[in-house]
């Protein structure tokens, strides 16, 4: 019966070819844990800041970071292996939240080292991710921005910290940077999704800083040089 | 629209030597026009909230009760809302023309509330307080021109239900505490006491209400008690941190931990 | 304090508003409550000609429930009575359930009578109930067709219990007539909504009813004179 | 203040890029839309196969078909046009389910004209789909898996209808055809999803189609021709 | 400090009445299990008519179902010691459940014993409660009819069983009885509660006993007055 | 037919005893929302107590409650004539929810007048209810205990308000008070029910209420004995 | 594995000084061996479930009941099984030596119940009747070499608890509910009956177990008792159609309905 | 026949079986209500040192939680006589809850007795537990770390009631300690269980007293000679 012949051929095909989804899957199952192991890892790391907030040994713990985004870079190279260019979202809910963690550690790391924002290209560099859709396996928009957000709320806790640990500058340093991210934030137009529900935790923090510095402010805590003045205003 | 007349089409094609058919075509015009309506109403509704969310926005960016830019952010405000009414009320009211408004109710109801939202928001930065629903009926209801010969003139509306008025000021508490917040940032304490006060008087009313049948009235009336909450936290912090200090600087000590205060226009 | 002098208004206003609008519900309440009654009783009527499919009997019942449709007219009257002019669609939902379930029985009973549709108008006109919304209270559409498709569900029982008494005929008139039925209805562009829900159900209505003609025709039982030879294979 | 600025710039940058992803899923809707309302038409002309099963009224309706799927070419191509090569599985559960229909009314009027399964490509070429993920927009093996468990169903219903006609070929060929359909399923190894509930269903429609067979068989109204002596093994 | 004496004595007191309740809750679970292993011994029990729906088969498993009846007098006698009059509401839900079934059982029973439906005051007088509120422990209505329904569903699934053995008179029977019921729950304005939903599932077991009756009627195997040795084959 | 007409009138009883059932539910509904409808204007009552919490404006709004209650008293009184003794449970989860309301109002009045715990007969006096569950119409412990949770809560929220203007007492008086209810609170063995829920809650205003005082503390807001003038700055 | 030992690496380098550190690397250790031993099981019943669904499968071949390779495939599906014995439940059992075994029950619960499901189906397949526990209990007990010079020789075992051995056997109601359906496709109309009054027997049981405080058994009576049902379907349907012809005829009309029915194997 | 024979020993055996288990079941179930009672008075106790933090009341409170303690110690020895070898861990759930909590108090008392944290055979020893599995009724390591990290919930309360009584030694020490304890688990692998998630929330117990330093910190009131003069700035 040469019809049947020919389905059980066919389906036969099909049958292989759902095996090695999940063959496929699987792989890249294993990947993703290396790099949530990593992630934890950096975490760890980057905890010791709290502890001691001296700026020299803020730079060792980014260091030591910035040494393990490098591994970050051989399993993301493996993930791109894995994955064919055009089925990264069919995947992508697999990595996204080690991905957002990460994004957060290279943007406050970044930070930490230079005061600065981490452009969406630096993490994505950090990390060997591409930086846009159509260049392969890359770093999505909003897993960069959440990782933003989550930093904020790390800073607003390091920012009590360094009082604790008597340096009055930094808090300042991070209020204004929060603020302008704050700023920034309110750029975008966030439908009611979980970025957005992310981004108005941000306000809080913001507060929170700013109490800082209020604190530190009104007790001539603030740190003399060129600001004097300005306080007089 | 171009499906519409595809299934127009379609339905020419049928044979109608059967009775029922022949009826069911009469339906099918009858059930189209409705939803066509129903389609219209709603696209004109989601340019209402969109419009409304970003004046609430507008509003938001005013800085400091005695900023200059106060009158004119306020003044564009109004503008703006003046155009929704004309716009795009205006059209619902013609769509609603013969028609049981609350057959299209819940096409127009989202936008509406929203524009009650932006509306309430922009009398209370204006005048401490918000206007009846009445009074906006007013904003709502225009002058129809004679569409035919020797026809008069008449009114149409949107009709503003009190209870969609109601649900809306519910929404509004929702800005007024994000205000609360940003006034803390801008150091207009007194302005956070009064928000409070009108909360309060607002959620006290809520809780007066008999929600039974109202379901959504319950849950705003429990998203504004938080909300309530959170203002009230915002009170409570300008005062134990203003205790630390004599209450006319801590006004100036605010500013100081703000960099450059005049700059932060847009931010907030 | 003018301010809350002003709010007070406001919400006296808005509390004398609602608890006026929950007077007028409570009278409907009662009203429809009536309807909701006979509704309940001339199903039990309709119940019998399961039972006893005879056409006969059938015509008694369909008897009985015409007197009661008469007394729908009054209490629709009422209801018409206290429901304000352009607010039929703001209290509709308290009255939808029970006036689709007239409908359906009123479309029952004429295709008992007579083996064809009720018309929209001969629905309305039964129930007391005006054909157009800009003559009074009046009978929903969707409410109609609604009903019709209850009336299809019940046919296609009625086909079964048919054929338990040994009337073959009815269930290939049945067959045809909510076929036709079935046609209308694809004409339509149904939304979303429960009308579609109900409208999906008719497709098993629909399989049932031709399952009993195929069960009839292979067994020869169906009656048309060119069948009869077929049987007899 | 040239940090901010800049921390502007790169913001306003992320909300153009927000922004034009919304419109695109807009864009997506509408045409999505379009192949839904034609899957519905194609649905309507399908139906009237049961209505009169005679072959050549068949051939019309699988005709009046065929000219529909050539407009679903156009549709697709313009679909294929809105999304980015590599994004396909970033929007696609918008077409999901119009893909599935489609595949199942493509595979019906096939089998209708042919009397044999069509292949995934000629599914996917009907369609003016890719038969191949890497060549871009394409038809998911899944989705058309599901429109051929879809056309098994209608299969039986008109297996039954067919015999009320007097047809008593048909059900025979249906029956040999979900046959291996049925084996052929049974090669893959489906996990507890969607899939598999819906491979469940299938059984019921086999054993529902080798009773009519049955039905057919028992009282000889099976075609002659060469079937006699087999019926005395 | 002398109130928080006070308040500490005032919860000793509560606790002390919680710790009381607690134990009576004990105490009447304990007796409720009872009377669940009884309701599960009769289920076993009256499993037995599917399996041999011979009529004495069937009444053996009666008289073996009424010897456990009577012991749940007991038990019930046990249960209203321990409930003080007016609390009867406060602990219903406890054997609510238990309740519901053995009525379940005992009209089933009843039916399978005489054909009839065993009436309010019978079931009550079955199981050693009374028949009325006011007189102390008794047999709540909605318990009995949430019985019925258990019934209803029973009787379709005996039925099915019933032909398989072939007799084809019970199904006969049985649609009788079952349409009656129907009848009767129609005429119960029911709110929307579990009762309610109970009932909507009879429409369906009505339904499916119907159509026991058809596939028996169209195949020519109804007995025929005085035809009952057909049954026996 | 004899047993169809028995049968009709068995559920014809069964239809009177349910509709008198609902008419005594309809009446007890209505007593029911006189109760809400008081309980609400209690509460915009004491929401006055927020924005004025100057104990001379305290006692004014507690005055005004106190002559809500007594009209409280008559509507129990009415509840209590239409249920009957033994079916209080039976109907009690009608008034539940406002008992609970109006015992988290009276036990809040008592504690802003005298700073002590409204015992459970002072509430039940209050309302016009029984003690002890033999005596009838009675004050549930549960329901009495319910109402001291919301009051733990409102008090939070009080003390909040208290500082805001100034009263730096009112705290610590609060704080001590619903210290020692937690206390009370933790000796009681509360199920997995909605009780153990709400007493999850306490945890949370307790430790809120803490933090204000410590927030008083920190800043030396603290009233020292006899710093009563400073509260009122 | 990798990362364990990076972590392990990692707790090198942290700081010994803390007495609390100390401690917790002790317990990091003692965690990890219980993970790893826990993930180990996980891997094995995995295995075993994967096997045990191949062989019900392979049962369900069975194409008749005189079918000549009906031995055949009862051969190979005992081989199999000896196999997921000797392979995978002596790995598990070796796992367990020395430990609770209730401890990693979540972690080889799901095979274990997977595999008494094939086990019964295939003894069922063979006797029509299904093994006591214990008999299975005997089929995962293993000799243990004596691993160490002079201990002697003892069991170990992978334990077969009741509850999971019962949970197993009313899987095995859909197993066989399928096979029945399966069964008239072939014109097996006596192993229908047969398999419903074993059906209706192990629902009769399940119905009259006290399922307070085992959750899933409550569930599994509820699938069984619709399994039930689909099986007393199939044989009234047997039966109503068997009726209108002799019986005789009955079977051969069900192959008649089949084109090739011997070449069908392998479909069903 | 056999097979039934076989059938029903089968299941009279399992019957057996589960008979056996819920007899023990109950009787943990008393045992562990015995523990759960003494839980509850220590948690009483406890609580006594939020309301005075004074050193030498803290001690009292301490003393007098050691002499439950040692009640506890009779009851895990009833318990250890229930349960079978090698079976502890089938019936773990039922005392997991009482044991954490215990856990809890111990490491608790033992941080105010001593500011040192509890090894596991300390509070293996205080309750009566083996530290082995092998030795016999043994304390889980898993129960033990989540005591550890309810009491770390519990510390950060202290903190802020230690403030409020102008202790502000305290916090500082807590600090410490609870850092150390954050450190610790961080070098445990947890798995997705309720660990992690309690595990999480110790992240909010640091941020809470870090915050409590911070404003003892900036407020000069730290005690530590060193910091005195920065207070002063
Ligand atoms: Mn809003
Ligand atoms: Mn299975």
């Amino acid at each position: 019966m040469e019809t049947a012949a020919e389905m059980n051929k066919l389906f036969s095909d099909f049958s292989e070819y759902i095996r090695k989804e999940q063959d496929l899957k699987e792989k890249i199952r294993d990947e993703v844990k290396n790099l949530e192991h990593i992630a934890r890892e950096i975490t760890m790391i980057m905890q010791n800041v709290h502890q001691n907030p001296a700026q020299d040994e803020v730079l060792k713990c980014c260091n030591s970071s910035r040494a393990n985004f490098a591994t970050c870079k051989t399993h993301y190279a493996q993930l791109a292996a894995l994955v064919p260019v055009n089925q990264f979202y069919h995947f992508n809910d697999m990595w996204r939240f080690a991905t957002q963690k990460l994004a957060f550690l290279v943007s406050l790391t970044f930070f930490l080292e230079t005061g600065k924002l981490a452009s969406f290209e630096e993490v994505a560099e950090s990390l060997g991710l591409k930086p846009e859709r159509e260049k392969g396996f890359h770093l999505d928009l909003e897993d960069y921005l959440t990782g933003l957000l989550q930093m904020a709320s790390e800073l607003a806790r390091f920012a009590t910290n360094s009082v604790t640990s008597g340096n009055y500058d930094r808090p300042i340093e991070i209020s204004k940077f929060v603020s302008e991210l704050n700023a920034g934030f309110r750029l975008l137009n966030l439908k009611n999704d979980s970025l957005r529900k992310k981004f108005d935790a941000l306000k809080y923090d913001v507060k929170k800083i700013e109490e800082i510095v209020y604190d530190v402010s009104i007790r001539g805590l603030r740190p003399a040089a060129g600001n004097a003045d300005q306080a007089g205003n | 629209q171009r499906l519409r007349e595809a299934k127009d089409e379609q339905r020419q094609l049928i044979d109608d030597s059967s009775e029922i058919i022949k009826t069911f075509k009469q339906f099918a015009l009858q059930l189209d026009a409705k939803h066509d309506r129903h389609e219209r109403i709603v696209k004109l509704s989601r340019d209402v909230t969109i419009e409304s969310k970003r004046i609430i926005f507008l509003i938001h960016t005013i800085n400091s009760s005695n900023d200059s830019k106060k009158e004119q952010i306020l003044d564009q405000a109004n503008t703006r809302l003046k155009q929704v009414e004309t716009n795009l009320f205006q059209a619902i009211a013609k769509e609603l023309v013969g028609e049981d408004p609350h057959q299209f109710l819940r096409a127009f109801s989202a936008g509406l509330q929203e524009y009650i939202e932006a509306k309430t928001f922009y009398q209370f930065m204006v005048s401490a307080s918000i206007p009846h629903w009445n009074e906006i009926q007013k904003d709502l209801t225009f002058a129809q021109e004679a569409t035919e010969e020797g026809a008069e003139a008449s009114e149409i509306q949107t009709p503003v239900l009190p209870t969609e008025y109601m649900l809306g000021v519910g929404d509004l508490t929702g800005e007024l505490m994000r205000r609360c917040i940003n006034c803390v940032g801008m150091g207009e304490l007194d302005a956070c006491k009064q928000l409070c006060g009108f909360l309060r008087q607002v959620y006290r009313i809520f809780a007066g209400f008999d929600t039974f049948g109202y379901k959504e009235f319950g849950r705003k009336t429990y998203v504004m008690r938080q909300s309530l909450a959170k203002t009230e936290n915002v009170c409570y912090t300008i005062q134990v941190r203003g205790s630390e200090v004599p209450k006319h600087l801590l006004a100036q000590a605010i500013h100081m931990s703000m960099d450059n205060p005049d700059e932060d226009e847009g931010f907030y």
